[in-house]
């Protein structure tokens, strides 16, 4: 059974026709990019899958039940993870405190108004497998707004995986990141695929990464889908190549 | 006068206007200064009124009294051969504030008497924390009854009238000239309700007849509404019993709708100082007064007027002014009559002193009841004169000792106890 | 007859709120700052306008006291204000609350706590008919003034440069300064303007009230309620809140006099819970 | 920083300073503030004026709970606190003759308001939330100045007085000094209990709350009934500081539920730093002083608090122990 389903999938907003009849699948343990030129509908497709708002028209299948006009805060809890195109992370703590809130949050224990050392300590472990993961241990204390823009990303992943998400929705995470800075977030991106077995949908504008890593390609265009297929499907679609590749390049 | 003690409470509109333009930091921060010489210390007079707030303009006539007649005690070699100092506290017209500001005065200043309060809502709760710590207090301007009636103690003194003794002064007159149907416009706390009580039975007891009244809040800008309701229930008398800045307002409006054309406008407590703010067409009414600096005939009242107003800069003394006036000079009194500062000991002084005409400044010598502790202060029933200049503004219809109008102690209701 | 009467009365009333409503309004939607130094501005033209009148009479006072005020309002824009738009709400609520102390405190020091009679002039000084003792021409007057600067300053938001720019500001300053709009002048013209019909609310209210420093605090929570109830933002709005809390608090001193001042605070409260932007107001401003 | 950083423990969220730092600091509040009644008359002031300041830091403290430290502009916590002071003198007045009970029942009045109410506010957020938690303020205002027969109207509520605490084998006068005693007990307790909370799992999303309701939103958490949570936690040590507020005075009035004094407490928390633990306190230290200070020595003592105001907020929005952290970590 596929993880994700997307059936004649349209959002409108007004007269503006943001998607047009898409249809699309994921299977689970799929590395699958999204790409397109900027207005294609990328972010749109995310928050449509997030939750954020309800499509027009179409159906949305996840897990086999349809998630339509599913709120995120429920989405969130059947596995559906994501982060955002600006990095949505919480500033003024540290990272460390960054990871806790979200592993407080998944475990189920974020209306407690105190906390045993038993719990803190199962608390901690968590976070630090966590930090561990996506590879920022080492600056666990450090004050999430007085770092990169490269390692707030990071922490930004870290606090998506705290919820065991089954999909994760990257919004361009490698975007205005240095090349050393991108390399890190390709591995992550890899290893936890590969490793930590996640189902993950990532929009990406960098062709290198987008070839690189992912096991299938989405390609929109103006609200419409216009291909999908493995790295070399893509690469050689003529069709790509004219509205989008030929562009680029 | 000297100026050891008029650091506050001295403004004066006029010098004000003059001095604005060189108001800096300076004014800011005025210290107060040390008084009088290093060798005695002083006997403190704590004093907690409005300089601030809606009675602000009422509180700073009172607190010019009360340091002019500290001024003048002090000239002539203090109470008890020491200085007398009055410390003034702002209340800011709140309750409050004012049992806040009586604590820091007593706890940090370690002030020997209280005075001051103009809202008789912080005058009920000064009273409270006075008795409660041991401490005279002279109430020179909470006019409701039950200071000096149920809620009275052994602590507690009053230079003002009651309000039955200021409604009593014009009542019998308003019903037999203008009429029985009444109607009230009542500020909504202890005065007001006081007042209203005390019209409804006077009036009442003269055949006349309550036809409606309102309640209206503290600093209730727009009378209009509760002027459409008096005037549909058509009295012939509206009787104000507002304080402080709405008994202005309510007049502005009066006028405005020309409501005191066919209704009589009338009421117990209106002070110079309200009638100064007014525009010269809402000039009318006939109001108790309860004090006036123009009293022909009593000797000493010129004098003390024109000495005042040289010392404040031709502002002439008001009511307010001789409350805070006769009330220092009546601790000082009873604090030599009883040889002591012990606020008991001085207390019992107190009952019974007899103010000296260049104290009392009217036409009878009024004393401070024992049984109550009120003092039996005259009333000047009287008109506003519609085209009067200020200060000549009133025209004072008759003087009415107090002890002929004022309500028997059994009446008002105190049982005075003293601390064992 | 006195219902009536009184929700007639009302809606006088709720005209004068609402032109009190139409300073605080402006400065909220542009500046986003909820201005409580507003009450103290209203006192200040009015204290202007009293030391001008023996001068330059009622009418020329109306004219430049207003003018004096928003001058006052471009200091305290450029010296206060303007540090605090990037801040959180909570700085420029502070720092006019603070600022409506320091107003009040001198104009207490300058022109005395006693109130002072402003004098209106005496034909407007009359009612109209004895019948209606309560319709002033005076209050006529502030009616009609009430309703044509709503409509002056529609007329100025729709067809001038600035009124466009101010308007394009409402809903989307990010954008107006991406065109090239200076939007720290465009605030500093929006406060003033707002500070100067502030001082035209104070100046007439002045004229039916007694004029003290504290006169504005008690008239500025009213004009604060209508601009929710009418919709931040919107000028109509204002306008429509002032004449529904106006005739609601009328209505309410003739049927249960205890409840006059409670009840536009619960009109306030549900408006906020049922249709949060009001009735004329655009979804999500300010929020 | 980096040096300090490092020593950070995970577990002290609120306060970014080294443990053993922060441990003597505590110590020497706790001893300063035990000692109150024997230093302060030297120093000229007065044992009433630091339970003052004490009930303001608490009310503070409790405000700052949801203004500081989960992101909540609310302009009308007067009310709770005005809710507890009237809960008591009421209880005190009419029904009983202790002290306890008649501030557990204060506290439970405002509180359980704000917890009811609260749920209303949260539904809006920025100015709109300040607008309502206004409105709702200022309508206990006018119930409490017009409902004259309950409340005592506008003359403030009367007749009752802190009565002595009767315990098994010995009793507490609640004299001026005992009194403070009581005030700081409170205190202790109330921030005890808001310390443990922000180093709870609840308190570490309040703080996220403040930093990005978006982020937490697709965390899975409804961010409104967390706020409605921090705004009743608040409502009830606001409540609490208000009970106690009525027993120093022996009165209470209509001004504890005004908005003004809504501003009061919030200049409290910015003048001594939002984002601090402590900050209320200090806040309240230098506002109450200030306020009893001036307001004896100039009449133009508005001014000197407006400026108070306006200063504080544009020069140091961070407060003053903000002011300090800053300087200590450069």
């Amino acid at each position: 059974m596929s993880l994700l389903t997307l059936q004649n999938v349209s959002r409108r907003f007004g007269a503006l026709t943001a998607l047009n009849n898409i249809s699309l699948t994921v299977e689970p343990g799929e590395l699958r990019a999204v790409i397109g030129p900027n207005g294609a509908g990328k972010t749109t497709l995310f928050n449509l899958i997030s939750g954020f708002f309800p499509p027009s028209d179409g159906s949305i299948m996840f897990d086999g039940e349809p998630i339509m006009a599913v709120n995120p805060a429920i989405l969130v809890k059947k596995g559906i993870i994501r982060t955002f195109q600006i990095t949505e992370i919480f500033l003024d703590l540290t990272v460390y405190e960054n990871i806790r809130v979200a592993v407080e949050v998944a475990m189920g224990i974020s209306l407690r108004p105190w906390i045993n050392a038993a719990t803190r300590a199962k608390v901690n472990a968590r976070v630090e497998e966590l930090m561990e993961i996506v590879k920022i241990s080492h600056k666990a204390d450090r004050v999430a707004g007085e770092m990169s823009h490269g390692d707030q990303r990071v922490v930004e992943v870290g606090i998506a995986l705290s919820r065991h998400p089954k999909l994760l929705l990257l919004d361009e995470p490698t975007a205005g990141m240095g090349d050393e800075e991108t390399n890190h977030m390709t591995d992550l991106i890899r290893s936890l695929n590969k490793t930590q077995n996640i189902t993950i949908l990532f929009i990406e504008h960098d062709m290198n990464i987008v070839f690189g890593v992912a096991d299938r390609i989405t390609v929109l265009d103006n609200g419409t889908m216009l291909a999908e297929g493995t790295a070399k499907e893509i690469a050689d679609n003529p069709r790509v190549q004219a509205a989008y590749l030929g562009q680029a390049a | 006068m000297s100026n050891q003690n008029n650091f506050r409470g001295e403004i004066g509109r006029r010098g004000l206007i003059k001095a604005g333009a060189a108001l800096g930091a300076a004014s800011l921060l005025y210290p107060p200064k040390p008084s009088w010489g290093a060798s005695e210390s002083p006997i403190k007079i704590g004093m907690v009124d409005s300089t601030t707030g809606n009675f602000a303009v009422l509180g700073q006539s009172t607190i010019k009294g009360a340091q002019f007649a500290a001024a003048e005690i002090n000239k002539k070699g203090g109470v008890l051969g020491r200085p007398l100092q009055v410390l003034v506290e702002d209340d800011a017209g709140s309750p409050g504030t004012g049992v806040d500001k009586a604590s820091r005065l007593l706890d940090q200043s370690q002030v020997d008497f209280f005075t001051g309060t103009t809202n008789s809502a912080v005058s009920l709760s000064i009273s409270q924390y006075a008795a409660a710590h041991g401490k005279l207090f002279v109430c020179s301007g909470g006019h409701v009854d039950k200071l000096t009636g149920p809620a009275c103690n052994w602590a507690t003194f009053r230079t003002c009238s009651t309000t039955w003794i200021m409604t009593s002064g014009n009542s019998g007159t308003l019903v037999k000239e203008f009429g029985k149907k009444w109607y009230f416009l009542t500020t909504d706390y202890a005065f007001g309700h006081s007042e209203q009580d005390d019209y409804t039975k006077q009036v009442t007891a003269l055949g006349g007849t309550i036809v409606g009244g309102a309640l209206v809040p503290v600093g209730t800008p727009d009378f209009s509404s509760y002027l459409i309701q008096a005037r549909a229930a058509k009295p012939d008398v509206l009787c104000l019993l507002l304080a402080g800045d709405d008994q202005i307002n309510a007049m502005k409006q009066i006028t405005q709708f020309g409501i005191n054309k066919d209704i009589h406008i009338a009421g117990a407590l209106f002070e110079l100082e309200q009638i100064a703010a007014l525009p010269q067409a809402a000039h009318y009414g006939s109001w108790s007064f309860e004090w006036y600096w123009d009293q022909p005939n009593v000797p000493h009242v010129h004098d003390f007027a024109k000495r005042y107003a040289a010392t404040y800069g031709g502002q002439y003394p008001s009511a307010r002014s001789w409350f805070g006036y006769a009330s220092i000079h009546a601790i000082a009194l009873a604090a030599e009559a009883a040889k002591s500062t012990d606020s008991v000991k001085v207390a019992k002084a107190m009952e019974g002193l007899v103010l000296p005409p260049e104290v009392a400044l009217q036409a009878s010598a009024p004393v401070y009841r024992p049984e109550d502790h009120q003092l039996m202060l005259g009333m000047f029933p009287g008109t506003v004169k519609p085209a009067g200049k200020y200060p000549d503004v009133i025209k004072v219809d008759a003087y009415i000792p107090g002890a002929t109008i004022a309500q028997t102690p059994e009446q008002a209701g105190c049982k005075m106890v003293y601390p064992s | 007859m006195v219902i009536l009467f009184n929700a007639f009365n009302g809606l006088i009333q709720g005209a004068f709120y609402a032109l009190m409503a139409v300073g605080l309004s402006l400065i909220l939607g542009l500046n986003g700052v909820i201005n409580f130094a507003h009450g103290g501005f209203m006192a200040m033209a009015a204290y202007f306008a009293y030391t001008l009148i023996p001068y330059v009479g009622f009418w020329g006072a109306l004219l430049i006291a207003p003018i004096l005020a928003g001058a006052v309002g471009y200091v305290v824009e450029q010296l206060i204000v303007r540090r605090l738009y990037l801040r959180d709400p909570l700085y420029s609520l502070l720092a006019t609350f603070g600022l409506a102390l320091i107003i009040q405190d001198l104009l207490r020091t300058i022109w005395g706590a006693q109130g002072v009679p402003l004098t209106i002039p005496d034909f407007l000084n009359q009612p109209l008919s004895d019948v209606y003792f309560f319709i002033t021409g005076y209050r006529l007057f502030v009616v009609a003034l009430a309703i044509i600067s709503t409509i002056g300053l529609f007329a100025i938001l729709r067809f001038t440069r600035l009124g466009i720019r101010i308007r394009a500001g409402n809903s989307d300053l990010e954008t107006i300064a991406a065109v090239g709009v200076n939007i720290y002048l465009l605030r500093s013209a929006n406060f003033v303007l707002g500070i100067m019909f502030a001082g035209l609310a104070g100046i007439l209210a002045a004229g039916q009230i007694g004029l003290t420093p504290t006169m504005g605090d008690e008239l500025i929570m009213p004009s604060f309620v209508a601009i929710v109830v009418g919709g931040v933002g919107s000028l109509l709005g204002s306008l429509v809140g002032g004449l529904i809390i106006g005739v609601a608090s009328g209505v309410t001193a003739a049927v249960y006099p205890a409840a006059t001042e409670v009840i536009i605070y619960v009109i306030m409260g549900i408006m906020l819970v049922a249709r949060p932007r009001g009735l004329f107001g655009q979804e999500g401003l300010l929020e | 920083m980096s040096s300090q950083a490092t020593e950070i423990k995970h577990d002290a969220a609120p306060l970014q300073k080294p443990a053993f730092q922060q441990r003597y600091a505590f110590i020497c509040l706790a001893v300063a503030l035990l000692t109150v009644p024997v230093w302060l008359p030297l120093l000229g002031g007065y044992t009433d004026l630091a339970s003052r300041v004490l009930i303001f830091a608490l009310a503070a403290m409790g405000l700052n709970l949801l203004l500081g430290f989960t992101g909540g502009l609310s302009f009308g916590h007067a009310a709770y606190f005005g809710l507890g002071a009237y809960g008591t003198g009421l209880m005190l007045a009419n029904y009983t003759h202790s002290t306890l009970l008649a501030v557990a029942v204060g506290t439970m009045i405002g509180g359980l308001a704000a917890t009811l109410l609260g749920p209303i506010a949260v539904r809006r957020r920025g100015i709109y939330f300040s607008m309502i938690t206004i409105a709702i303020g200022q309508m206990f205002y006018f119930i409490a100045v017009r409902w004259n027969s309950f409340t005592g109207g506008e003359d403030g509520l009367t007749g009752f007085s802190r009565q002595p605490i009767h315990m098994p084998g010995f009793t507490i006068s609640l004299h001026t000094t005992s009194f403070y005693y009581l005030v700081l007990v409170c205190f202790a307790v109330g921030s005890w209990i808001l310390w443990t909370i922000l180093n709870s799992p609840l308190g570490h999303v309040f703080v996220a709350i403040r930093e990005n309701q978006k982020r937490l939103t697709f965390l899975g958490i409804r961010v409104d009934v967390y706020i409605a949570v921090s705004f009743a936690i608040s409502g009830f040590v606001v409540a609490l500081a208000g009970s106690l507020d009525a027993l120093l005075d022996n009165f209470t009035s209509p001004d504890n539920l005004k908005y003004t004094l809504s501003g009061n407490l919030l200049i409290i928390c910015v003048l001594g730093g939002m984002r601090n633990f402590w900050g209320p306190l200090v806040g309240a230290f230098i506002f109450v002083l200030v306020q009893d200070y001036i307001s004896s020595i100039t009449q133009n003592w508005m001014t000197v608090i407006g400026l108070v105001f306006v200063l504080s907020v544009i020069f140091f929005p961070l407060g003053a122990m903000g002011f300090f952290r800053r300087r200590s970590r450069s």
